[in-house]
């Protein structure tokens, strides 16, 4: 299984970037939302996987014993989700007003601010 | 005895599932797709779940599963209506092969939905009473 | 004091932001609770610094979880000097922003996302844990966008379209960086990461991890080839805004770098020899860019990229003495900067343009104020002993040591188009009679402001002035702080010992 | 055969067949409304998938999951539905 | 109005109770003050009467809903698996004796629920619902069947 | 939306909603769930009312504009983290009644700082979501 | 010591403060500072005679081996007392000369600045204290050139002096730090001593160079002389001061200075004989066909500062004494040409020879002074200038080898300077007066008595020499020397050589005068050479550079978004491609990693089409359902592989993202049409390498030992010690509960930029 998550990994990567050179302010968020899930794809796998375990004590035991996922890359992702959630959400919206001010979706022509005034 | 009943529950809800995917890919429109994916997946996940809350054999669980098949029959049908009446805005067409589309015509350009288009009898109940 | 009291510096930001959430529209109370917070955020910081330098390293462990387990918040001279120089740029801003910001941005929240900006740089400097470092750039970064689209006018919208992606690219790239860190080392304590990278056998993906915190870090702080974001969205937001960015925000990436780079991955040949060109070529790319210009932020936008450049080709040096020259260069300019940001603001509101053609006649109005901006470009400049000179003498006696040439020859050409440049605009702004300007009541509205709306704006100049006259003539004790900070950061083992609480590594 | 093992073996492998199948539909459309009921449909059929594998690894844990899963993937038609009626007007 | 306050508060502290799974008199009490709260909160309450009383005829109700589910289900499934299709669709307007909001919902989601047919809307006017079906051998038999299907059932239950 | 079925069953799903959503919020110390996933969970609940009712109507829901939920769950979550400075103790340590209450059970300054995100999570979805259905 | 450097900063300081005082005419009280100065060093006469070692230390900054250290030998003193004398003098010429002039207390500062500079310059022993006042004396400069801050020519000028000077500067700060690296000190003293190891340091071609430059650029010496002319745009009380008689000879001060460290070498004595041939010969060419009063005076400025050099890289003790000499003489006689064409500029408005005669008829001091000054600068017997000339012939004929050569050039730019000096000194004052100026008077004696004065030295040490001889010229040249000197300066030699020499200049000197007439079109048939001069050369090269900048950023800062994104991306992922070639031990065990499930199987395919689908389909909106699409996926991987809190959030968010791009995605017209093929491939080849790497950077970090201790340790007292049995949930609310605090923050930011942003769409959107 690793194996092939580390080339779904990679393939987040490969099309958020690909994503983020295109043209448009969309598809440019898009890009940037996989390449965000990659680097929770890319957590979640080098922080090892276990199936079926989920790191919560049952109710008889005071801790976690034998085999069981490790907490910490969760944790760690729980926080980039949230985090890339609100920076999203963000994006989004500014991708919203600068199109509407701009009237358009095209970012090479949004350079009105480079040219030497 | 549980187990049978999980083997059969879980199988009867899983064949309601492959039912509604294979509906979902055969149908030959959007609204007979809908029609048939809806209620086809909730009865399937209901049933599935009722297995599961058999297997676990425990009240928490139990409540667990009830609210969630509450919310799915709440939800599904919602949500199904939903996204059939925005489709018949967008002019989705339905099945050459259907036989009558009594909407035609019926929504106004705010979405407003009439009960019945200018010069139609009006075969509503009030309508009905009033036309007597 | 109490090592406990060390999470003051972001708390204090966050409950000020807090409280200023609660006074939505009352703008006027917004302003005075920010200033008086910066001044009580300035007490505190100052107060931490003599703390620092009077006990040592002091260590808080979030949740009373030991570290390596739980989140350390570490001041040790570094991170306490910045967290000092935040605070006193911060106050500076928030001075000058109470006349510099208009009621209609300060209801979009400029006040309190002005002060958890400050709390994120306080938090980023004072981190232990390499993800918490992540989380408060994250703060940084969302703080900063908010703030350099506050008001969303047509170019600054374009211009942080920019801004954001790159950014985000950049986050993208740490948390990359991270994620690596973490799969080696299983650990995301600084200090435990420190003995732990030592000790993997892989140089080869250490090198790697290295490289991407390089790129995360280097995009942040606008090294070459890296940098594009600045220069196209630094100009656009109001001149208070562009202040605390062109002072503080690449400032962060570059405290960072050299954290990382000196506690946790000690570069080899190849990077120290990247580093060295990198920063070489940030000082060509940021000079070329400065010459072109003519809207007077822009100039200062590509010096910003030039001078990261020096920082960074001191550490790629990495002796002592070169790290001096960096981590002074650090200091003199985050206050620099800020002012010279702060003083294109003031400029704004007396002429109402920002182009150098149709500036002027500051000389023969404001002779004072031209005795202040003097005081400022003649800093950022190095015209001895004004504060640039010291680290630029510090960085060229490390590249000597080395061996390192290029660097000296870039460090050269770096100072002597800041020279021209800035020399230039003394000659537009100040020296010449003012152009044509495009609206011209503004020229005159600043004389009609009320004196106490001119003394927010010129007053904060000329405590950021002082300041530099501090750092200048007063380098002795800066040296010495810088010092102690590049032994520090040479010798990790205080800082270690400090966190993991071993006597001796 | 255990219980266990029909699950894994038989209604596993069914549920992930209808998955499949109905994402071919999803790559078909061919309108956006087709799209939005087969995700909502495989959304749906996940909270079956959950429902089986929280039996199979025993943790009924993931049941919670479930939940949640049937009360957001409302709001993603929902929200769908009111898109696609706005971007008429 | 008070009434249905406090029923609808006993209500969702049965939930609250059924969600937790723990069933003592603290649970309860808490359940009951949370639903009190989220009732405060919405200052306008939607909900209507709900006649438990009636639970006889749910019950029945219930029996006739799962029967017509299972039914319709079987018939479509046997549509869906065979090559050829034998259904006869289209888009229907069945007049409503329903009239609150609670009882053109139900009827609605309760028409939707069973395979074959889907309510697409209520007229503004809430005199009209419009159904698409798969089986319409027969306008005027397909509204009829509704009308004295679930409609009368689900009105029985209601008023 | 002009949507009579939809606008009744939204009515009906935000107190369930509400509810289910306090209910994740306590028991995510033990099972799944927590302040976050609890708060997203009740300004879904919010955001479906809107869809269903207009915004005017959902804020009147409100007795306040939900913004300040931000402030408040920052501040309870603020002074959860800080309470452990006035015994001395570091930032953010855990502070625990003795005896568990009943249903919630352990109650500690954890659960302050779970319910501040709650707050603050609820405060956040709803400004946006609100200020852009709004502006559309 | 130490106040009376910074005495006149602190005037500088103060002077803001008084200018209100000091209204009208009383600026001419502040002449007072300069002239206690040079009482006060005239006061140290003896104690320098007598060789004392006066050295005056001060802490500052030890930490970079800075301090306030000051030598008063020599030739600090002769500068000294140049440097306070002359400036008493200008002080007092400028209160007249300027009266009235509303940035009066400005100039007067910028002059006590450059004063106090200058001092602190020839004073310190301190390399780095050197390079602060000789930075602040260009910087004062800058302010006095720009004096005359309206004419654009002059800001144009005072712009130019400041980069030649200050990338002078520069140079010579390198070279000062390569001094210490090599020598070990910046203090002067002590390099003295380790002189004879410098010579023989690999380092010492390089120090050369470096100081060097620095040292040409402000003296004024070719290629680097071009600024001086430009810097008479300064009012003239600034160009007597600055730009003849103290500031630019720092760099010859430099020279000397370092003679006794770095001299006696073929590269110190070659090269500074070769600039200051050739200086002081092409200079004084191109003032014979000059003008303008002020630029005769610049070019034969330049000239003689040429000459200096020239001297000093002779380097005999000869040339020294005749260097050292000449310093003084030119000073006298410089000065007081510039301070007359100042008052010929002041009363009559111009400064063109052509037009200028007669002026002794209404000005007759002045043109006593002049007169002299002249002479001085002819050297004729019996002035200065004439004991002046006559050592350096002394010079150059015990030269050496090329004494030939050397000394025929000494021999010429003595000629062409004595015509020079008539040209500004005699030609305006003799002849008849034009009808122009019959109205213009004598100015007020503040004015003509500082030149008159000054011409009066030039006689009077001419005159009697050992007036300063053994005080003054005696420790001067000693410092120069490392033995002590031995001479005697006399009038009279007797018929010798250099008397012949004397003779030939003089009178050749007075031919030129009398046939070579200045005008207009020999101006404008020098200048036809201009595109060859270093001054077009240099300014080509900044052209040049400035070309090079345009297309440097324009290349990197092109405006164009995903441009800026490739280049981050192609550098990381090349860097990353050559670590990886570097040596990366690639070892994938394939045992290590766990097996595969077909449900996987199918997510991962799913997951894979629609990531496929987003990427590439035409439509936003199936793009975002796609989206939607993976993001269910992640979650069915998180929910398999034990993360259900995960599962949940990453659900939910998700959601909530399509949710808003939905509701945003609205208003937003469809794909605009892609670029070409090229573009895609090269983009596509790109990703695809850099999601390789991360590929396979992640495979191989999975062969790594697992370090577990911290989660082990959450999960052992995630119950036990924090009361909860969630054990991420634990992590979020209390091991690292820190971090979810900042998180909250950040959605609470993101909620208020979002809500600001939005908030504006009620203000008009700012179209063209
Ligand atoms: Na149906
Ligand atoms: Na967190």
């Amino acid at each position: 299984m690793e194996i092939l998550l580390s080339f779904i990994t990679g393939f987040l990567y490969a099309s958020g970037i690909y994503l983020m050179l295109r043209r448009s302010l969309v598809k440019m968020i898009l890009g940037l939302i996989l390449l965000g899930n990659g680097a929770n794809m890319l957590i979640f796998l080098l922080g090892r996987m276990v199936k079926g375990e989920p790191p919560i004590i049952p109710d008889a035991a005071k801790t976690l014993a034998g085999i069981y996922a490790d907490p910490v890359p969760q944790a760690l992702i729980l926080t980039a989700i949230v985090i890339s959630f609100g920076l999203q959400a963000f994006a989004i919206i500014l991708m919203e007003r600068a199109y509407k001010f701009v009237q358009t979706d095209d970012l090479d022509q949004m350079n009105s601010t480079e040219e030497d005034i | 005895m549980t187990d049978a009943i999980i083997i059969i529950f879980s199988s009867l809800g899983a064949l309601f599932i492959l039912l509604a995917a294979v509906g979902v890919l055969r149908m030959p429109d959007l609204y007979l797709r809908i029609s048939v994916t809806t209620k086809a997946a909730t009865l399937g996940i209901g049933l599935v779940l009722i297995g599961c809350a058999v297997y676990f054999n425990d009240l928490s669980i139990t409540t667990r599963v009830s609210a969630i098949i509450i919310f799915l029959l709440l939800t599904a049908p919602v949500g199904a209506h939903m996204i059939g009446r925005a489709s018949y805005f967008t002019g989705i067409k339905l099945w050459n092969k259907s036989f009558y589309d009594d909407l035609k015509g019926k929504y106004r350009e705010d979405h407003c939905l009439k009960s019945f288009e200018e010069g139609e009898p009006d075969d509503s109940i009030e309508g009905s009473v009033r036309n007597k | 004091m109490n090592p406990l009291y060390i999470v003051l510096p972001v708390a204090f930001q966050l409950f000020t932001a807090v409280v200023l959430l609660f006074f939505w529209n009352k703008t006027n109370l917004q302003r005075g609770l920010s200033v008086a917070a910066s001044i009580t955020a300035l007490a505190l910081a100052a107060w931490l610094m003599a703390a620092v330098l009077q006990d040592g390293i002091l260590v808080m462990q979030a949740g009373a979880w030991e570290a390596q387990f739980g989140i350390s918040f570490v001041a040790d001279a570094f991170s306490s000097t910045m967290v000092l120089l935040t605070s006193l740029a911060g106050l500076a801003v928030s001075i000058f922003s109470t006349s510099g910001i208009r009621s209609a941005r300060v209801q979009l929240g400029f006040y309190p996302v002005f002060h958890l900006l400050l709390m994120g740089l306080n938090g980023a400097f004072l981190t232990g844990d390499i993800f918490n470092l992540y989380v408060w750039f994250e703060i940084i970064i969302i703080a900063s966008f908010v703030l350099i689209t506050l008001g969303g006018a047509k170019d600054q919208l374009e211009g942080s379209v920019k801004y954001v992606t790159m950014n985000l690219l950049a986050s993208a790239i740490f948390l990359t960086a991270i994620a690596i860190l973490y799969g080696l080392t299983g650990s995301l304590n600084m200090a435990d990461l420190s003995i732990q990278v030592a000790n993997i056998e892989n140089r080869g993906l250490v090198n790697i991890t290295a490289l991407l915190f390089l790129v995360g870090f280097g995009i942040k702080s606008a090294i070459f080839p890296l940098y594009f974001w600045l220069p196209a969205s630094y100009h656009t937001p109001p001149a208070t805004i562009s202040a605390i960015f062109g002072g503080l925000l690449t400032k962060v990436g570059v405290y960072a770098m050299i954290r990382v780079f000196t506690l946790i991955f000690i570069p080899d040949e190849f990077m120290l020899n990247l580093l060295i060109w990198i920063g070489g070529l940030s000082i060509l790319s940021g000079g070329a860019g400065a010459l072109l210009q003519n809207n007077i932020r822009r100039v200062f936008s590509y010096l910003i990229i030039c001078h990261i450049g020096y920082m960074i080709a001191g550490l790629g040096l990495y002796t002592e003495v070169a790290l001096v020259g960096a981590i002074f260069y650090l200091i003199h300019d985050i206050v620099v900067k800020t002012n010279l940001f702060l003083i294109s603001g003031l400029i704004y509101k007396i002429k109402g343009s920002y182009n150098m053609k149709l500036l002027g006649g500051i000389y023969s109005s404001f002779p004072l104020l031209a005795l202040m901006f003097a005081i400022s470009f003649f800093s950022l400049i190095g015209i001895p002993p004004l504060s640039g000179f010291w680290a630029k003498l510090f960085l060229i006696e490390g590249s000597l040591d080395t061996g390192q040439y290029m660097v000296i020859a870039f460090i050269t050409l770096g100072s002597f188009i800041t020279l021209f440049v800035m020399a230039k605009m003394w000659l537009e702004i100040v020296w010449k009679k003012e152009g044509a300007l495009p609206d011209k009541q503004s020229s005159t509205a600043y004389l009609a402001m009320p004196y106490a709306k001119r003394f927010a704006l010129v007053f904060p100049i000329v405590l950021l002035s002082g300041a530099l006259l501090f750092i200048g003539f007063g380098a002795e004790f800066i040296l010495a702080v810088a010092k102690q900070i590049a032994a520090e950061l040479k010798d990790p083992s205080a800082y270690l010992g400090a966190v993991l609480k071993r006597g001796t590594i | 055969m255990n219980v266990h093992d029909y699950l894994y073996y038989v209604i596993l492998p069914v549920l992930i067949l209808s998955v499949l199948l109905i994402f071919i539909r999803f790559l078909k459309g061919p309108s956006l409304s087709d799209r939005v009921v087969s995700l909502d449909l495989l959304i749906t059929t996940g909270i079956g998938i959950i429902a089986v594998y929280s039996i199979i690894t025993d943790q009924p844990t993931f049941l919670d999951i479930a939940l949640i899963l049937a009360l957001i993937a409302f709001l993603g038609t929902v929200a769908f539905a009111f898109f696609i009626e706005k971007i008429k007007k | 109005m008070i009434r249905t306050k406090f029923l609808n508060n006993l209500l969702l502290s049965f939930i609250w109770l059924a969600l937790t799974g723990s069933f003592n008199l603290g649970n309860f009490f808490f359940g009951f003050l949370l639903g009190y709260v989220i009732i405060w909160i919405m200052s306008e309450t939607r909900w209507a009467n709900m006649y438990l009383q009636r639970g006889f005829l749910i019950i029945s109700f219930i029996f006739y809903f799962l029967y017509e589910l299972v039914k319709a289900n079987l018939q479509v499934a046997y549509d869906v698996i065979t090559p050829k299709f034998y259904m006869k669709p289209g888009i229907i307007r069945v007049p409503l004796t329903a009239k609150s909001d609670l009882e053109i919902t139900l009827l609605a989601n309760l028409i939707s629920l069973t395979p074959g047919t889907l309510s697409l809307d209520v007229s503004d006017d809430r005199k009209v619902l419009y159904v698409h079906a798969m089986y319409v051998k027969d306008k005027e038999s397909f509204i009829e069947s509704i009308k004295n299907g679930f409609e009368k059932r689900l009105l029985e239950i209601l008023r | 939306m002009r949507s009579l079925i939809f606008r009744t069953a939204a009515g009906y799903l935000l107190p369930i909603l509400l509810l289910f959503s306090v209910f994740i919020l306590l028991r995510g110390h033990y099972l799944p769930g927590g302040g976050f996933v609890g708060g997203l969970i009740a300004s879904i609940a919010f955001v479906l009312h809107s869809i269903a009712n207009g915004i005017e109507n959902t804020k009147k829901i409100f007795k306040f504009h939900p913004r300040i939920l931000m402030p408040m769950g920052l501040c309870l979550s603020l002074f959860s983290g800080l309470s452990p400075l006035l015994v001395n103790k570091p930032f953010m340590t855990g502070l625990w009644f003795k005896e568990p209450f009943p249903v919630i059970g352990m109650v500690g300054s954890a659960l302050f700082f779970d319910i501040g995100v709650y707050l603050v999570v609820i405060g956040v979805v709803l400004t946006i979501i609100f200020t852009i259905l709004e502006s559309i | 010591m130490l106040l009376a450097i910074l005495s006149g900063f602190i005037l500088a300081i103060l002077l803001p403060l008084l200018k209100n005082i000091l209204r009208g005419g009383l600026f001419i009280l502040l002449s007072a500072l300069p002239l206690s100065l040079f009482v006060y060093f005239l006061s140290w006469l003896p104690e320098v005679k007598a060789g004392g070692d006066l050295l005056f230390s001060y802490q500052w900054v030890p930490s970079a081996n800075v301090n306030l250290s000051f030598q008063l030998d020599g030739l600090a003193m002769l500068f000294c007392l140049l440097i306070t004398g002359i400036g008493s003098l200008v002080f007092i010429y400028t209160s007249s000369y300027l009266k009235g002039h509303p940035y009066l207390g400005r100039f007067y500062g910028y002059l006590s600045m450059f004063m106090a500079s200058m001092l602190g310059l020839v004073l310190s022993d301190n390399l780095l204290l050197i390079f602060i006042f000789w930075e602040l004396t260009s910087i004062s400069s800058f302010f006095l050139i720009g004096f005359n801050n309206d004419s654009e020519a002059s800001r144009k000028s005072a712009l130019l002096a400041l980069s030649i000077t200050g990338i002078g500067g520069l140079f010579l700060l390198v070279g000062f730090v390569l001094l210490n690296q090599a020598g070990g000190h910046y203090s002067f003293t002590a390099l003295l001593n380790s002189s004879p190891d410098l010579a023989s340091h690999p380092m010492y071609g390089w120090i050369l160079f470096f100081l060097f430059i620095g040292a040409f650029t402000k003296s004024a010496q070719f290629p680097f002389h071009f600024w001086l002319p430009g810097a008479m745009k300064a009012p003239t009380p600034v160009s007597t001061y600055l730009h003849s008689a103290t500031m630019v000879k720092a760099g010859i001060y430099l020279l000397a200075r370092f003679t006794p460290v770095l001299g006696e070498t073929v590269w110190w004595n070659g090269t500074l004989t070769l600039v200051g041939g050739v200086t002081m010969l092409y200079a004084v060419i191109h003032a014979l066909f000059r003008i303008d009063l002020k630029g005769i005076l610049a070019y034969s400025t330049i000239s003689a500062l040429g000459l200096i050099v020239f001297l000093l890289g002779i380097g005999t003790p000869e040339s020294l004494l005749a260097a050292t000499v000449f310093i003084l003489v030119h000073a006298l006689y410089k000065a007081t040409l510039f301070l007359v064409t100042g008052i010929i500029d002041h009363e009559t408005g111009t400064r063109d020879v052509t037009r200028l005669a007669g002026l002794n008829k209404v000005m007759l001091p002045v043109g006593i002074a002049a007169f002299m000054a002249a002479l001085s600068n002819a050297g004729i017997p019996p002035t200065f200038g004439f004991l002046g000339k006559d050592l350096i012939y002394d010079a150059t004929l015990r030269s050496g080898s090329l004494f030939v050569l050397l000394t025929g050039a000494a021999v010429v730019t003595n000629i062409c300077l004595l015509f020079t000096g008539f040209k500004a000194g005699i030609s305006p004052f003799v002849g008849p007066l034009p009808q122009e100026f019959k109205q213009v008077h004598l100015p007020s004696p503040l004015m003509w008595i500082p030149p008159l004065l000054l011409a009066s030295c030039g006689i009077v040490f001419g005159l009697f020499p050992f007036l300063i001889e053994g005080s003054l010229l005696v420790p001067a040249v000693s410092s120069l020397l490392s033995t002590a000197p031995d001479f005697h300066l006399q009038l009279w030699h007797g018929f010798n050589i250099i008397l012949l020499l004397s003779t030939i200049t003089i009178g050749s000197g007075i031919f030129l005068f009398y046939y070579l007439q200045s005008s207009e079109s020999k101006l404008a048939w020098v200048s036809r050479f201009e595109p060859f001069s270093p001054k077009s050369v240099l300014v080509g090269m900044a052209k040049g550079f400035a070309l090079f900048s345009a297309a440097w950023t324009n290349l990197w800062q092109n405006g164009k978004l995903r441009h800026y994104v490739f280049t981050i991306m192609a550098f990381l992922t090349v860097l990353l491609a050559v670590r990886f070639l570097q040596g990366i031990r690639l070892n994938l065990n394939l045992q290590s990693l766990s097996d595969l499930a077909f449900y996987d199987v199918a997510v991962l395919l799913i997951m894979a089409t629609s990531i496929l689908f987003a990427v590439f389909t035409k439509s936003r909106l199936q793009a975002l359902a796609s989206v939607g699409v993976m993001g269910f996926c992640i979650c069915l991987i998180f929910l398999f592989y034990s993360a259900p809190d995960l599962a949940m959030t990453q659900f939910s968010i998700d959601t909530l993202t399509v949710i808003l791009f939905v509701l945003v995605l609205q208003k937003l017209p469809g794909y605009i049409k892609e670029e070409s093929k090229a573009i895609m491939w090269r983009d596509g080849i790109l990703a695809f390498c850099f999601g390789t790497l991360i590929c396979i950077l992640a495979l191989e970090v999975l062969q790594e030992p697992l370090h577990r201790e911290i989660s082990k340790y959450y999960a052992e007292n995630a119950y036990t010690m924090a009361k909860g049995k969630n054990v991420v949930n634990v992590i979020l609310v209390d091991f690292r509960g820190f971090d979810t605090m900042v998180e909250i923050t950040v959605l609470a930011i993101a909620a208020l930029g979002v809500s600001g942003l939005l908030r504006l769409s009620t203000r008009k959107p700012e179209n063209k």
